[in-house]
């Protein structure tokens, strides 16, 4: 029997690989768009978990604004990202500090 | 008839007015028209004084307390500027105006071409002014201001000569050594005030037996006797403005500055203004025996031993000024055995005879150019009689010679030391005594080399002559780099021209005040002594009356003058008079091998007990290191350097190294965000806990 | 079914959006020497839409759709300070962008379309209002930062804050959806009731945590400060004074929105979690700004100790301390506004002015714009009688009377320390010789001076006659 | 125009600043004389305060009372009484003073000059007027701005660290006090000082409070350990800015000690006292030998200033010994007025001093004691002033400089005579470093060539000591006037030191 407990272990662990990947991975910015997309995702099934619970639509409704807005933000991630490698010709994260201090 | 307020204040003012036109329109009113403007004011001044002695004593005028005007009123206190004028301050008025003037007078040929000319009769008017103001007040607040201004005008007229390192050292060292006094002074004044509620003479004095039993708490379980320590701490203002020791030592250094000065300031007037104070406080001394011990040892110790060392002195004005010291001390001795009369009496005395030698002193060193070296001088006599005849009166009477005003007053204070049963008055009346000899001895030392013997000095007729450098390195102990002035120049030993009598403004003061130094004394030694002259002006318990037990034997002054013949002190006078012209007229040879003989008390004598150089070190150099230690160790190291820059820098580090954290690293920026959440949740967990 | 009165209640943010929509495509069909026209058109529609903000505000509060816009005084005073900001930075922006190259019309729209996301959140009666009014601002915001297409450091910057920016939402979404889990709901006045009987506390809590989170990032209060300095700077200064401005406002909305009435109920959790983030604020802010050399970072270290002060209010969680948070957040925007204008009006082409020895001897080659920075700088610092001083009274007041005196007192110690570097600014103004060969100078726009001078005397103005504003700023909460 | 007085004497020279500044570097000439003008204007007006005001009333008068901030019930609340009116005059007076002094010594941006003084000034009378605690610590921080400008802008070389370490020495001071403030506001309800005296607090409230405004009064007074400012401010400022900073400015310290700490705080003050009379009696003892050894005269004066200022602070808190102690109203009284004499003393003093100083400095451009040296040979006139001052300074009887000790001296012997005993060392130190200072400044021959091309003062100069010498041998030779103005107000404080707020 799958208790909402579950889910929201589940959603939690998504929520946690992601934040892990967003430090750890030092390599490459689109892992951090795709960490960011994980992220999103483990908030989806929180929502989607708890509004079939609580017998409440809301929660899905919020679910696709979420992921309307997720398309959104990722093309502005990508754009920015090219943006990035047309001036610096690198997307890896560790080069990516001339402003510190 | 009454004292009317505007004869007092006429007097106080008019030599103040002759001071401001001569100070601010100097230059405009040339030299005679500053002389005369301030002589015209002391003149007044004078006049009047003679006329308010008058009242007071023939005219029958009541003692005159008024105030002026109120300085601060605050509550039950209050301060005013007002005149008190009973026979005690009518004389010492009398005394200051008439020797003013003549110093007066007598300055216009000795500063005759000196620059600061215009300047120095302002001074003088000055010191004046602030005398009177400092004998005429009625209350302590004046008191204190005249106290303070006369040490103001003092400093300014030691340092006259302004160019010369060693005035400007002396001046300083006078100022100072006059605040420590007034340090004392001022507390004593405070002390009045809080046990006796009121800074007014009158009062305070009436109120006076109320201190008997009262004490202050000093520390938790140790209590003053409340007179003891208001007496001792006013008397420390004395020892300073008279000059007491251990605070005589800027007395011999004042004598920097010009004569005429030294006559009016350091030996006649100012400096006899704590003896003044203290016959004023009689009221309050009286209840004080232990006060008064402690006055009349210090008077004692300064009487003798400082006389000594005038006899180990070559500078001729420095001679007069150590037998000032030792003058003063005897008045001091007077005071303490409760004879404040004798006291006052001796200073009236002494102010003409001193005022006499110094002006004589300095009517010889007009006639030297400014040599002041006895060692170069001698057989003046011949050259400049009046000088000479008017300074061996002078003489006669320092040493108390029968019938000199000097007599009457220093026998009498003799005789009432000898009368006292006081606490140490044993070793006064040995010092007073053995005074008398030494005071005879540097005396007629003084005269025989300054007047009599053989010339010292030779006199070369040539003319643009190299002046300018000096040769005393022989005698700089005395701080003396140099004795050059404004006026002439010289060369040891070498004079230009002969020597000659002084021009009559000098030489009339001379005469003038060689009259009273013979007559005063025989005149007024009945009524001031042993009669109840002053009145309540000086209050003596009777336990304490030895000038009454001295009265006694008392019949009429030429008795007293005769019986004196029959006394130890003349006698000892003689002794010295003996030894000192068989060994200045006969036997010059015998001084240089008593000196070397006796070396080390000569040298003790030559370095005045060392005083000066100890203080210099203790108190000058080690002021100057205190400061600098606290300076550098407190406030730049550890207030700024620790505190205030410490902290800065602190802070400066901090960031610094906080700075690092900002590292501009995408991964670093999400983990301290991260972290903050973490934080956020343990935190809640902990509370939770 | 969303009736003709919700529309009414929702006019200004709808007329906004046909407006950007407009000059958007009048920019497509417009001669680039046409454009100043697009400034001033864009100007006009702000004012008209402060216009429509206060004329069409309703005597009492006021909802639409469901709850889920919220029309109260709070959402008026906001909208209208975030507008007028706007219009400020239009002001100072125009000769900046002309010099760059650009001066195109993206800017004015996304910063529009930013604004519009700005009333949103600040009038969001619900947890997805606030999301959606939240991305809007923030993604029009990312390319905002990105405008200046080559230049190194804007690109750095964008990355940095989109990155960030999508990681705060993503928590603070996780935090809404453990709230909407624990209350079963997402209407904020339902939740404000529901929080009370929730059965499941802790989560509720764990969520309250999260949102926090993305408030923090919004405000940009430490720890979650750390895009501020790099995007302050990376960024053209026209866009930095947008985004050190009228956000702010939102910022607070945002905060007020969820914690103020949503979560009203753990306030004894989240005040002392803000007391925390303040404190941290205070020092990191103060301290690293001392260190600076660059003018912009440095204003951007300052700007996360303002919001310290900021966060000083709302740990009172009543009525005062949001009027105190709100009056210091419109001091602030303005001050910002100002200090980035002051900026913008000295930078010419090739010349940034962003280093503070490029205000070396400011005094003597243009006594006016060095007067002006002064008194900016001792606003900000809080030396009465400015504007910034009166703020900082009231949030010190605000959180002494809530009991945490020690926090005022910290407030004090980072005011000292704060201090140092806005002296140091004017010392190089007044103080220093001005650098031979160096030209600097006011823009001559009119314009620019005249709206420049008048933002600052504002501070002044305001400094002597605060007390209408925060007569307003009290009203808008008691109600 | 007699109803608004008080805010005509703060605003007049405010506003008088702006035509100043738009008189621009152009026309340095009409920037001088407008700001003259203003400044006498400013000073007449303030003349008007004596017929205006009942010295027979503790009460305060001139009252101007209107709602500043309804929400937070500020008010912008003027009044005076003897106290304040007398700072008042002396800000007045040296307004003037310091314009004329910097006549044509100032020569960039004289305007820029000319006009922070005015401002200065003007909030300086409104710090000696608010009778509201926050109106009060609005101009008191204020002021710092101008002062700020006028020691960084016409300063010497190391003026930045010195007006960098001023102003936030001061703000640290004074940022406590504003904490203290609101606590206070939020419970009495009101800044008004009235009320905030009569509110009751326990001990550990006033304890803290009292350190609070310690601290702030203290850094301004300044008393040892927190005056290290001082010298440096005083050693870069300008003339103009040293007069001011002395004459004045310092006095706003123990201005605030009489208006916050023994009113709102008389239990805690009781309780320190002890500690406010040692450091006075450090500031006497320890600041005395430091001056002695200072080769730069600004500093000499500075630090002497400092053991000046620690009369002050011992009259003030000698009261609470004598009023709680001894319950001897008269002799508090006594001190108290003492201390008030000595500011206005030290006021007219420090300041001339300042300005002899700065007339040298204007010749020879050096502060170095060792650079001069036998001055009175060429500036006769001079050395009158330098010397008159000098005496004043070291407390001589006859200037006002004797007046202030000599009273503080005789109350705090009332309370315990080892009080009186380390103060009157003044007498000795005081008197030691200045006129050591006088020897080697102005006494002996001239030994540094440029010194003999000096010329004597000019008129400017002349009126500027001139009218300070008038002031100080006014004062010394008849202070029951200045007494008496301020007897009434004196009295009420020190009653109001007998009632216990516990």
């Amino acid at each position: 029997m799958i208790t909402l407990a579950h889910f929201i272990v589940l959603g939690a662990v998504l929520f946690c690989i992601a934040l892990a990947s967003l430090f750890i991975n030092r390599k490459n910015v689109i892992v951090l768009l795709m960490s960011i997309e994980l992220m999103l995702l483990a908030v989806n099934i929180n929502f989607v978990a708890f509004s079939r619970f609580l017998g409440d639509v809301a929660g899905q409704v919020f679910v696709f604004f979420i992921l309307t807005v997720a398309a959104a933000e990722t093309a502005i991630g990508l754009a920015i990202l090219v943006l990035l490698f047309r001036n610096r010709s690198t997307i890896n994260v560790a080069e990516i500090d001339s402003m510190k201090g | 008839m009454a004292l009317s307020t505007s004869i007092l204040l006429t007097i106080a003012l008019a030599p103040l007015v002759g001071c401001l036109l001569a100070g601010f329109l100097g230059r405009f009113i040339g030299r005679a028209g500053s002389h005369t403007a301030t002589i015209l004011g002391v003149a007044i001044a004078c006049g009047l004084s003679f006329y308010v002695l008058y009242q007071l004593t023939a005219g029958g005028a009541p003692v005159y307390n008024q105030n002026i005007y109120t300085w601060f009123d605050i509550g039950n206190y209050s301060a005013h500027v007002g005149f008190l004028i009973d026979r005690l301050t009518a004389m010492m008025m009398v005394v200051v105006t008439f020797v003013s003037l003549l110093v007066h007078i007598y300055t216009i040929g000795y500063m005759a071409d000196d620059d600061g000319y215009q300047r120095f009769f302002s001074y003088i008017s000055l010191f004046t002014f602030s005398m009177l103001m400092l004998v005429m007040s009625n209350n302590f607040m004046q008191l204190f201001f005249g106290w303070e201004a006369v040490g103001l005008v003092s400093y300014l007229l030691i340092g006259f000569w302004y160019k010369r390192p060693t005035a400007i050292f002396a001046n300083l060292k006078a100022f100072l050594v006059n605040r420590v006094g007034d340090f004392g002074f001022l507390l004593g004044i405070a002390g009045v005030l809080y046990f006796l509620g009121t800074l007014d003479y009158a009062t305070a004095f009436s109120a006076a037996p109320t201190l008997v039993g009262k004490t202050l708490q000093i520390t938790q379980n140790t209590h003053w006797d409340a007179a003891t320590v208001i007496c001792i701490l006013l008397f420390i203002g004395a020892m300073g403005k008279s000059a007491q020791v251990p605070l005589h030592v800027w007395l011999p250094d004042s004598m920097e500055g010009p004569t005429p000065i030294s006559a009016l300031i350091h030996a006649a007037t100012m400096v006899t203004a704590g003896i003044f104070m203290v016959a004023r406080m009689s009221p309050i001394f009286e209840l004080s025996e232990t006060a008064l011990s402690f006055v009349m040892i210090i008077g004692a110790t300064g009487a003798l031993f400082t006389g000594l060392i005038g006899i180990v002195q070559n500078d001729i004005k420095r001679v007069v000024a150590y037998s000032t010291l030792s003058q003063l001390g005897y008045m001091t001795v007077a005071l303490g055995v409760s004879a404040y009369a004798g006291a006052v009496f001796h200073l009236m005395t002494h102010a003409f005879f001193k005022a006499l030698l110094f002006l004589g002193a300095g009517s010889v060193i007009i006639a030297m150019h400014h040599e002041q070296d006895m060692r170069y001088m001698g057989g003046l006599r011949k050259y400049m009689p009046i000088t000479w005849i008017t300074m061996w009166v002078g003489s006669l009477a320092l040493c108390g010679v029968p019938f000199f005003a000097g007599f009457y007053s220093k026998d009498a204070i003799i005789e009432a030391v000898g009368e006292s049963h006081r606490w140490g008055a044993n070793y006064a009346y040995f010092c007073v005594m053995a005074g008398a000899f030494v005071t005879a001895l540097y005396t007629f030392r003084q005269m025989y080399l300054t007047f009599h013997g053989k010339e010292r000095f030779v006199v070369v007729h040539d003319h643009g002559h190299g002046h300018g450098h000096d040769a005393h390195a022989d005698h700089d102990e005395h701080h003396h780099v140099s004795h050059k002035d404004d006026h002439g120049h010289h060369e040891a030993g070498i004079m230009h021209e002969t020597p000659k009598e002084s021009p009559w403004v000098v030489t009339l003061p001379l005469i003038l005040l060689a009259i009273p130094s013979i007559i005063v004394g025989a005149m007024a030694v009945q009524p001031m002594l042993f009669g109840e002259w002053f009145g309540s002006a000086i209050h003596v318990n009777e336990a304490n009356n030895v000038l009454g037990e001295v009265g006694k034997e008392f019949h009429s002054w030429a008795a007293m003058a005769l019986h004196g013949f029959t006394q130890l002190p003349f006698w000892l006078v003689a002794a010295a008079f003996a030894i000192q012209t068989y060994i200045y007229l006969f036997n010059p040879a015998v001084a240089e091998r008593i000196k070397n003989a006796l070396k080390p008390v000569y040298n003790m004598l030559n370095h005045k007990y060392w005083f000066d150089a100890v203080y210099y070190i203790v108190f000058a150099r080690g002021g100057i290191a205190l400061g600098r230690a606290l300076w550098k160790g407190g406030d730049a190291a550890v207030i700024d350097g620790v505190l205030v820059n410490g902290s800065a820098s602190l802070v400066d580090r901090i960031a610094g190294g906080m700075r690092r954290l900002q590292s501009g690293y995408l991964y670093h920026y999400a983990f301290a965000m991260i972290l903050g959440l973490i934080l956020l949740l343990g935190g809640y967990w902990l509370v939770g806990q | 079914m969303p009736n003709l009165n919700d529309i009414l209640i929702l006019l200004p943010e709808l007329y906004l959006v046909a407006a950007a929509c407009l000059l958007l495509l009048l920019d497509a069909f417009m001669k680039p020497e046409q454009r100043s026209m697009l400034h001033w058109l864009s100007i006009a529609v702000l004012l008209v839409g402060v216009y429509l903000v206060i004329a069409g505000q309703p005597s009492q509060t006021v909802t639409a759709f469901n709850g889920m816009f919220v029309r109260d005084g709070v959402a008026e005073v906001l909208k209208v300070f975030a507008l007028l900001s706007t219009v400020l930075v239009f002001f100072y922006a125009k000769p900046y962008l002309q010099d760059r190259k650009l001066f195109v019309g993206e800017f004015y729209t996304l910063t529009i379309f930013a604004v519009i996301g700005i009333m949103l959140l600040v009038s969001a009666g619900s947890l997805l209002t606030v999301y959606l009014g939240l991305e809007q601002l923030t993604l029009s915001s990312y390319a905002l930062v990105a405008l200046n297409r080559d230049s190194r450091l804007s690109s750095e910057a964008a990355i940095k804050y989109f990155v960030l920016g999508a990681l705060a939402s993503g928590m603070l979404l996780y935090g809404m959806s453990m709230v909407y889990g624990a209350t079963g709901t997402l209407d904020l006045a339902h939740l404000h009731m529901a929080a009370g009987q929730t059965t499941m506390p802790h989560l509720l809590v764990f969520g309250l945590i999260f949102m926090i989170v993305g408030i923090g990032f919004k405000l940009g209060a430490a720890p979650f400060h750390m895009w501020i300095p790099d995007v302050y700077q990376g960024s053209p200064t026209a866009v930095t004074i947008f985004i050190g401005s009228a956000p702010k406002l939102a910022a607070f909305g945002m905060a007020y929105r969820l914690l103020g009435t949503g979560l009203a109920d753990l306030s004894h959790h989240w005040q002392l979690m803000l007391a925390c983030l303040a404190v941290l604020s205070l020092a990191i802010g103060n301290l690293l700004a001392i260190v600076q050399s660059n003018l912009k970072r440095l204003l951007a270290y300052s700007t996360i100790s303002h919001m310290g002060y900021l966060l000083l209010g709302l740990v009172n969680a009543g009525p005062e301390g949001y009027a105190s948070a709100l009056f210091y957040a419109i001091s602030y925007a303005l001050m910002s506004a100002a200090a980035f204008g002051v900026i913008l009006a000295l930078a010419r082409a090739g010349f940034e002015c962003e280093e503070i020895d490029d205000l070396k001897g400011l005094n003597q080659r243009s006594p006016w714009a060095a007067f002006l920075m002064m008194l900016v700088m001792f606003s900000m610092a809080g030396v009465p009688p400015m504007f910034g001083f009166f703020a900082k009274l009231l949030v010190f007041q605000a959180a002494i009377h809530a009991g945490f005196l020690w926090l005022a007192i910290v407030g004090a110690v980072a005011a000292i320390i704060g201090i140092y570097y806005y002296l140091r600014v004017v010392k190089v103004m007044y103080f220093d010789k001005p650098v031979e060969g160096t030209e600097i100078r006011l823009q001559s726009d009119v314009s620019l001076r005249v709206v420049l001078s008048l933002n600052v005397l504002a501070l002044l103005v305001l400094g002597i006659g605060w007390g209408p504003l925060f007569g307003w700023c009290q009203r808008v909460f008691v109600g | 125009m007699f109803n608004h007085l008080l805010s005509l004497l703060i605003w007049l020279p405010v506003v008088g600043a702006i035509p100043v500044l738009l008189a621009g570097s152009g026309r340095p000439n009409a920037a001088r004389w407008i700001a003259l003008l203003v400044a006498i204007v400013t000073f007449v007006l303030s003349l008007y305060l004596l017929p205006q005001y009942n010295a027979g009333n503790a009460a305060k008068q001139l009252v101007e009372d209107h709602i500043w901030i309804a929400g937070l019930n500020v008010h912008y609340a003027l009044a005076v009484d003897g106290i304040s009116i007398a700072l008042i005059l002396l800000t007045t007076f040296v307004g003037i003073l310091v314009i004329v002094g910097a006549w044509e010594v100032i020569q960039t941006n004289p305007h820029q000059y000319m006009a922070a003084m005015l401002v200065l000034e003007g909030l300086m009378i409104g710090v000696f007027c608010a009778t509201d605690a926050l109106l009060f610590y609005v101009f008191f921080e204020a002021m710092l701005i101008p002062m700020f400008i006028l020691i960084g802008v016409w300063g010497g070389p190391r003026r930045v660290y010195a007006t960098l370490k001023f102003f936030i020495y001061t703000f640290f001071g004074s940022i406590f006090m504003l904490v203290g403030l609101i606590y206070l506001y939020l419970k009495a309800g009101s800044f008004d000082l009235a009320t905030l005296a009569a509110l009751p607090l326990t001990l550990k409230e006033q304890s803290w409070l009292f350190f609070a405004f310690l601290i702030a009064f203290a850094v301004k007074v300044p008393m040892v350990p927190v005056h290290t400012w001082l010298p440096d401010a005083h050693v870069e400022a300008p003339t103009g800015g040293s007069v001011v900073l002395a004459a004045v400015m310092l006095k706003i310290g123990g201005y605030g000690f009489l208006r916050f700490s023994l009113p709102i705080t008389p239990d805690a003050a009781e309780a320190y006292a002890w500690v406010v009379i040692g450091l006075s009696l450090i500031a006497v003892v320890y600041i005395g030998y430091i001056a002695l050894v200072q080769e730069d005269m600004k500093k000499l004066v500075a630090y002497s200033s400092v053991a000046h200022m620690g009369f002050v602070t011992l009259g003030i808190f000698i009261a609470f010994m004598l009023v709680r102690g001894a319950n001897n109203l008269d002799a508090a009284k006594l001190g108290m007025q003492g201390a008030m004499v000595q500011m206005i003393s030290h006021g007219f003093v420090s300041g001339a001093m300042f300005s002899c100083i700065g007339v040298l400095y204007d010749r020879l451009h050096t502060r170095q004691i060792k650079d001069y040296g036998g001055v009175i040979n060429v500036m006769p006139w001079f050395g009158f002033f330098y010397v008159l001052f000098a005496m004043a300074n070291s407390g001589l009887p006859g200037t006002s400089g004797f007046v202030g000790e000599f009273q503080v001296v005789l109350a705090s012997f009332q309370a315990n005579p080892w009080i009186a005993f380390f103060a009157a060392f003044t007498l000795i130190i005081g008197a030691a470093y200045t006129l050591y200072m006088v020897k080697r400044v102005l006494w002996g021959d001239i030994t540094n060539p440029h010194v003999a091309e000096m010329k004597d003062i000019n008129g400017r100069e002349w009126f500027v000591l001139g009218a300070f010498a008038a002031a100080v041998l006014a004062l010394g030779i008849w202070p029951q006037p200045l007494i008496h103005l301020m007897d009434a107000s004196v009295t009420q404080l020190v009653t109001q030191l007998g009632n216990h707020k516990i």
